[in-house]
């Protein structure tokens, strides 16, 4: 029962996250939401008893894709500066 | 008004989409899927080439894969051949990243600078980070992880260096030989064992007993190999996403 | 040469012969497709006369033959067309900019099209036909347009294609490519079907009605000479396709009782008469003297259509008397016209005038071509319609009775223009001095297409002869016929007689002529009206607004079958336009955009 | 010769490759040379990976359709390769990674494999775009993959979650087996999403403008060529041995493949610009090689894409050869010929083959496809492929009266691709002229699909 | 609910690529997009009640009622893929910035 409870929470942060990402109007907080988008489906991957899933998606998904995109910005934003 | 109508349209495909699938009887639905239907039953049995009386842990000797995980035992035993194309992909794309983005050139410089103290504590960090990325490499048999996360997180101790330190590169002959070495690696373990046993990838290592460190035949060696390749290649990526054109 | 397969073969040898030899010397090369062409009439001619075609083949693979009356028929005429022609040929290489590449493609065509003609097997017809298709295509933009080239291709890919159509139609009805055997078995439910393809495909070739719009493009625009192989040759095979549609396969779908003919060929013989109208009347418009022959091509073409859809020995005997007719007849026109254009550049009415003075020989071809093409005796072209005339009234369709004695009348007010405007009148000061009569080789295709006209509308009954020969291979009674008589319905015609009674007739015209009183001569510019002076001499032109009045009662609709394929172009390209813009732009969101839709409206229907 | 070499050696060089500069194009003629010679050692059958009999394990496949295949596929990549490997070496370890792609796809039996393949394929084509240096459309084919590639493995995820399993042959087993076949349309039409986007189907293609609008003389060759053929025919695998055609699906599909054939046609019809002629069309083709396979006519399906890809291959080299330096309009262009009479030549016949005229190889196949339609009275079909050839007749028309028009435009040829083109055309002649070894080779691939039809589906 | 979120997580990144015209949120999307399938993915396999399919000394036999490992396998092969899919968008993102100086679609000249 309290699983259940749990995931109704999750799923709907899930989409609230998502929603939240895709219609925020700052690049760098969409991709923080992504992340935190990334880490609730971890917590979502463990109550679906994947614990390998989970763990590559914490460290892959959600850490590596966010540096990435962190990465990104911070590299054009320096660029934007220059000029 | 186009961004609702959008939503609108997509809610809708959701809304069909489940609609369609609560009304079809060969899709069972959430948390009740019958896995004796399932090619899957049998590699949690372990009987996909043979029949198997059962598997119990710390036990069981010699089974077909010797993986107490599962999961590990689909990605690197039954269904290597995937896995060894998820390993390109991530080649691939390392390779392109480093093709589109140029041999650069400058690193970008961060705004604040690391004192001391956040130096040392990182170095430090960076050690621990890369024991346990290789911990859970080796231990992919055993444990949840495995070589990609195992490999990422040999990367992210990479990363710290590089955000602990504004003038850190990394070695990146040094990454690529690395990288490549371990995919040739890779490519001759298949290769040998069809040599050894007439099937590419096969595992022609004794797989010991299930759930000890030295079990599951090549596995662990994959893994090894796996997480040191995606390492360097995640590594290379993230050096030549800090990196940016000029000077 | 008495095999078919080795003709063909020797036709493209030289070809190519003639094409490596242009590098050396021109002259020699055009020798040789002279010599080519009338080789291969000859052999036709010959062996087709004496029966003895050898249609073995060894050679080829997958090719086989076979002759028939009518395939030698059409094969003597468009051959015979080809020998004229190539007589024309060394005097207007130069003004292309590749003669080799013509010398090539005339004589290639010439081997494709005895290919389409002789062979027995529907494929390889699909094949020749394609290969005269592209090789004809190229001798068009010779002269420099290449849009025509492109309108050509446009009706011939359609003809081409529906002809495919129609012989994948045959071959899963009758399980077999074979011509004789496919269209012996055509019915069931695919028989109506069939018969539209075929004849669409013909029609595409002979520009009829719908079709039209390449012909005056191509012959206008074509090298001078080259556009009386395209109405004489070319545009022949036409004919033979519409043969096979109307007369060889059996008559399709209910009748028309009170014409007894299937509503499907009075569509037809609609159509054709339709053609006579429209050629007649755009003929009439034209400033361009090819232009205006190409319409009247396409006139005397409804003619064919009207008599191959009518279905009896007579009018089947007209129609094909009416192919080499008029073969003859604008073959000779067109090479008159050739003549002219290559002394003076341009083939403009308001251009030309006076030719006669220093092009008599020219003229009288000409002249002799056109009252073929008239219809009117002593001339080929009198006697094919004459037995159309008998076989469309006897009929009693009476809208193709108007069309047709229309299309006559009219073709007297058209053809006379070229002739007035052209050869007579003043004579143009700019030509006064360079003006010379055609050289002699093109004189002597000129005067063997006209002794031709001429004993085609005097004694006719030996080629009818041959052509009972070929109606009456194809299933049809012979019609009756004496060495000076042929009998239609109503009763008979003594062609030698009749031109009798016309010489007399002409002969005592010139000598009212000769006796009357000489007609002063002035001057070009040797004109006032109302006390002025005229200065433009264009005004003073016989041929400018010739018909004006008449022209003013149509010009308005002249242009609907033009409108309606330049609006589908457009229409395709608006349509083209409207995909590219919703989807090949650099928008990410296309794709998910349909892939959205498209599975929308896939589930949509579980719910409805 | 074990297949899963001609996976295993070119990925294996293509991790040697980053090593050594000068050594990477070396080893990727070796690989592509290797797999070409391999292939005539090759045994039909299936061979397994990893030790796993199907359905648990992975396998690869070979019969006489993928025989071929594989021969056109890795011919076409060679000439490619040869003809750019000096200007475009620094993508030799991509080539490299697109060969294995561009084979496993090919081979492979299992359906999740397939996803990998089409993904390592996909991520080199988008690499191999990039040397157009138009990042936008690079952008924008990656999208439209990775979002086909999704719609992909979820249609295959809901297979699985049906059926419990990812092999192919034992999919098809069981899907032929159920009654009430509408469970499995969804999943089917996802895949049919999924892989249209790769294989260039109309509403799902707005990738194809980008990319070949600015092609050079290896993307071009290669998207429009290789990979065009190479996705087409596993897509038709896909569709002959799994899909089952039934209600709103055949619906949906044949509107989506005539359309495609038809706007294809219009559009190349409205085009000025060579390139973007060229680019229509093959879209139209795309959507006529699948009409066909959907038809069920495996092996002139086969044949098309033989013909229409060795077609593309010169066509598609020669303007982007010659527009590299004078832009490709049909103006500038104009008269490119005159004094290149080999290229003209290879040019003008590739066109004719794939207006289907006489002769040429797409006659061969464009003929038998449309008797056996005939045949099945697929009217539909049937008239969407005689309008089609119109039109092509007409836009190819006009292009080659252009193209052979003297004018004082000068383009020089490298001698290699005369060469190599000229080969080419030849063989589009050879297979057009003598039909016996097409014939033989079809009879061979329909038994192929039959006995690998009762041999491998358990 | 998890099945359902994933389904709709799915839909949401179509809605992203359906109203976004900027090439990160394009990238981030397709982010969503995958994320949402793996989701999926993992809920076809998932049996309430089963354990984790790692065998340990909690969980011994194969008796057990396990979830299904093989769509864990798939997500884990999806997921690294997706990674590659984005490094390799967010490299072209570069790229396109380096040469229009912008990540707006709109703001881009097009052609």
């Amino acid at each position: 029962m309290l699983i259940n409870v749990l995931e109704i929470i999750v799923s709907i942060l899930l989409l609230l996250l998502a929603f939240l990402a895709l219609s925020s109007k700052s690049l760098i907080k969409s991709v923080m939401f992504l992340s935190s988008l990334s880490m609730l489906s971890v917590v979502a991957f463990v109550l679906m008893k994947a614990p390998d899933v989970a763990l590559t998606e914490a460290v892959i998904g959600s850490g590596l894709v966010t540096s990435l995109f962190v990465f990104t910005l911070l590299a054009t934003r320096k660029v934007g500066q220059k000029q | 008004m186009k961004k609702v109508l959008a939503l609108v349209f997509v809610l809708v495909l959701g809304a069909l989409i489940m609609n369609h699938l609560n009304d079809n009887n060969l899709f069972a639905g959430f948390g009740d899927a019958m896995l004796e239907n399932r090619v899957s039953q049998s590699y949690i049995d372990r009987d996909a080439t043979e029949n198997n009386d059962g598997v119990v842990f710390d036990e069981s000797l010699d089974l077909e894969s010797g993986a107490a995980n599962t999961v590990t035992a689909i990605v690197a035993d039954y269904r290597s051949f995937d896995t060894l194309g998820e390993v390109t992909v991530l080649f691939i794309s390392s390779f392109g990243v480093a093709l589109l983005l140029g041999q650069s050139k400058k690193r970008i410089a961060l705004e604040f600078k690391p004192n001391f103290m956040l130096k040392i504590g990182s170095r430090a960090l960076f050690a621990v980070i890369l024991m346990t990325g290789v911990f859970v490499s080796i231990h992919g048999h055993l444990t949840p992880g495995g070589g990609f996360p195992g490999g990422a997180m040999i990367a992210s101790s990479m990363l710290l260096l590089y955000l602990a330190d504004d003038e850190f590169r990394a070695k990146m002959r040094g990454f690529k030989i690395l990288e490549s070495v371990m995919g040739v690696f890779y490519i001759i373990l298949g290769l040998a064992g069809l040599m050894i046993t007439g099937f590419f990838l096969e595992n022609f290592l004794d797989n010991g007993a299930l759930g000890t460190l030295f079990s599951a035949g090549m596995i662990p060696i994959v893994y090894i190999i796996i997480g040191l390749k995606v390492g360097s290649e995640i590594s290379s990526v993230i050096d030549h996403f800090l990196s940016e054109e000029g000077a | 040469m008495a095999n078919i397969e080795l003709l063909i073969l020797i036709t493209l040898s030289l070809g190519l012969l003639s094409y490596v030899l242009y590098h050396f010397s021109p002259r020699l090369s055009s020798a040789l497709t002279i010599l080519g062409s009338f080789f291969v009439f000859g052999s036709v001619l010959y062996h087709g006369y004496i029966g003895s075609f050898d249609v073995s083949s060894t050679l080829l693979p997958y090719v086989s033959f076979s002759s028939s009356a009518l395939s030698i028929f059409f094969a003597v005429i468009i051959t015979f067309t080809y020998a004229m022609v190539s007589l024309f040929n060394p005097y207007f290489l130069k003004t292309h900019k590749a003669g080799n590449v013509h010398n090539l493609l005339f004589l290639s065509t010439l081997a494709f099209v005895l290919g389409v003609l002789f062979t027995n097997h529907f494929m390889t017809m699909f094949f020749f036909f394609e290969a005269v298709v592209w090789t004809s295509l190229f001798m068009i933009p010779l002269k420099g347009s290449k849009s025509a080239a492109i309108m050509y291709y446009r009706f011939s890919a359609f003809g081409s294609f529906a002809l495919l159509g129609a012989i994948f139609l045959l071959k899963a009805n009758s399980g077999t490519f074979l011509i004789t055997e496919s269209l012996a078995v055509v019915d069931g439910a695919h028989q109506l079907v069939i018969f539209i393809l075929l004849v669409v495909a013909g029609m595409a070739k002979l520009g009829a009605f719908p079709f039209h719009i390449w012909l005056p493009e191509v012959l206008g625009k074509a090298p001078d000479h080259t556009s009386a192989l395209f109405s004489g040759g070319l545009e022949k095979l036409g004919a033979f396709i519409i043969v096979f549609a109307l007369v060889r396969v059996a008559p399709v779908g209910a009748t028309f009782a009170a014409i007894d003919l299937a509503w499907s060929r009075y569509a037809v013989a609609i159509l054709g008469a339709l053609t006579i109208v429209f050629g007649t009347l755009m003929a009439i418009r034209q400033d361009d003297a090819k232009k205006l022959l190409a319409y009247s091509s396409m006139s005397n073409g409804g003619y064919m259509l009207v008599a191959f859809s009518l279905m009896n020995s007579i009018s089947v005997m007209g129609g094909l008397y009416h192919v080499l007719a008029h073969a003859l007849a604008s073959v000779a026109a067109f090479l008159a016209i050739a003549a002219v254009a290559r002394q003076t550049n341009t083939t403009k009415m308001s251009e030309l005038g006076g030719m006669i003075h220093k092009m008599p020989i020219t003229y009288m071809v000409y002249l002799i071509a056109i009252i073929s093409m008239a219809g009117i005796p002593p001339m080929g072209g009198f006697i094919s319609k004459w037995l159309i005339f008998q076989a469309v009234i006897n009929k009693g369709l009476i809208f193709v009775a108007v069309a047709v004695f229309f299309g006559s009348v009219g073709s007297f007010l058209y053809v006379f223009r070229p002739l007035a405007a052209l050869f007579l009148g003043q004579e143009l000061p700019q030509y006064k001095k360079t003006l010379k009569e055609a050289p002699s080789l093109m004189l002597l295709a000129m005067l063997i297409l006209s002794v031709l006209n001429i004993f085609t509308g005097v004694f006719p009954t030996p080629i009818l002869k041959v052509i009972n020969t070929v109606i009456v291979e194809m299933g049809m009674n012979e019609v009756v016929l004496t060495t000076f008589t042929i009998e239609g319905f109503n009763g008979l015609l003594h062609p030698g007689l009749i031109a009798l009674v016309f010489m007399v007739g002409v002969f005592v015209a010139f000598v009212i002529f000769i006796s009357l009183k000489k007609s002063k001569k002035v001057g070009l510019m040797d004109t006032y009206t109302a006390g002025n002076f005229i200065y433009t001499e264009e005004l003073m032109h016989y041929s400018v607004d010739f018909y004006a009045p008449l022209e003013r009662l149509y010009e308005k609709y002249i242009d609907i079958a033009r409108n309606v394929y330049r609006s589908l172009d457009h229409k395709i390209k608006e349509f083209a336009r409207l995909i590219k813009y919703f989807i090949f732009t650099y928008k990410p969101e296309i794709t998910a955009f349909w892939v959205v839709l498209i599975l929308i409206l896939f589930l949509w229907g579980d719910i409805a | 010769m074990n297949i899963a070499l001609f996976v295993a050696i070119p990925l294996g060089f293509a991790f040697i490759s980053i090593l050594h500069k000068k050594l990477a194009p070396i080893l990727l003629i070796a690989a592509s040379l290797f797999i070409i010679v391999g292939l005539s050692f090759v045994q039909n059958g299936e061979t397994v990976i990893g030790g796993f009999e199907a359905p648990y394990g992975i396998h690869l496949l070979m019969d006489s359709y993928r025989l071929t295949a594989l021969y056109i596929v890795n011919i076409l990549f060679l000439s490619v390769v040869l003809l750019n490997i000096r200007k475009y070496h620094q993508m030799s370890t991509v080539l490299l990674i697109s060969l294995t792609g561009l084979n496993g796809l090919i081979m492979t039996g299992d359906l999740f494999n397939l996803f990998v393949f089409l993904e390592i394929s996909g991520i080199s084509a988008y690499l191999i775009t990039s040397t157009n240096k138009n990042p936008l459309a690079s952008f924008q084919y990656l999208v439209a993959g990775t979002v086909g590639s999704s719609l992909y493995l979820f249609g295959l995820i809901l297979l699985y979650a049906m059926f419990g399993s990812l092999n192919l042959a034992d999919l098809s087993m069981q899907v032929s087996q159920l009654t009430d076949k509408t469970p499995v349309l969804l999943p089917f039409l996802l895949m049919f999403l999924g892989l249209g986007v790769e294989v260039k189907l109309l509403p799902l293609n707005s990738w194809v403008k980008g990319i070949l609008k600015d092609a050079n003389t290896l993307s071009g060759p290669m998207i429009a060529s290789v990979y065009a053929a190479a996705m087409s025919l596993v897509f038709g695998r896909i569709l002959i041995d799994l899909f089952v055609f039934e209600g709103r699906f055949i619906v949906i599909v044949s509107t989506i493949l005539l359309v495609s054939i038809l706007a294809g046609e219009a559009m190349a019809y409205q085009s000025k610009n060579v390139k973007e002629i060229l680019l229509y069309s093959s879209v139209a083709q795309a959507g006529l090689v699948v009409l066909l396979f959907v038809s069920g006519l495996a092996s002139w399906a086969l044949f098309m894409v033989m013909a229409n890809a060795i077609s593309k291959m010169i066509l598609f080299t020669i303007i982007a050869s010659a527009s590299e330096e004078n832009g490709d309009d049909i103006t500038v262009l104009q008269g490119i010929f005159t004094n290149n009479k080999l290229i003209g030549f290879s040019f003008t016949i590739a066109s004719l083959s794939v207006i289907g005229l006489p002769l040429f190889m797409g006659f061969v196949v464009k003929m038998n496809a449309l008797n056996h339609l005939f045949g099945e009275q697929m009217f539909l079909a049937i008239i969407a492929i005689l309008l089609a050839s119109v039109v092509e007749g007409i836009y190819f028309v006009r292009l080659l009266l252009h193209l052979w028009t003297p004018s004082e435009t000068t383009v020089t040829f490298d001698i290699r691709m005369k060469a190599v083109l000229f080969a080419l055309a030849v063989m589009l002649i050879v297979f057009g002229i003598t039909v016996e070894p097409i014939e033989s080779l079809k009879d061979t691939i329909e038994i192929g699909l039959n006995v690998g039809g009762t041999s491998w589906r358990i | 609910m998890l099945q359902i979120a994933g389904l709709l997580l799915m839909m949401l990144g179509l809605y992203g690529l359906l109203t976004n015209r900027n090439v990160i949120k394009i990238i981030l999307a397709l982010n969503i997009l995958e994320i949402g399938l793996n989701i999926f993915i993992i809920s076809i396999g998932f049996v309430r009640g089963g354990e984790a399919p790692i065998f340990s000394s909690e969980t011994t036999s194969n008796a057990l009622v396990y979830v299904d490992p093989l769509p864990q396998a798939l997500v884990l092969t999806a997921i690294v893929i997706g990674v590659g899919t984005t490094a390799l968008g967010l490299a072209f993102a570069k790229q396109i910035y380096a040469k229009y100086h912008t990540f707006e679609l709109d703001e881009m000249g097009e052609e």
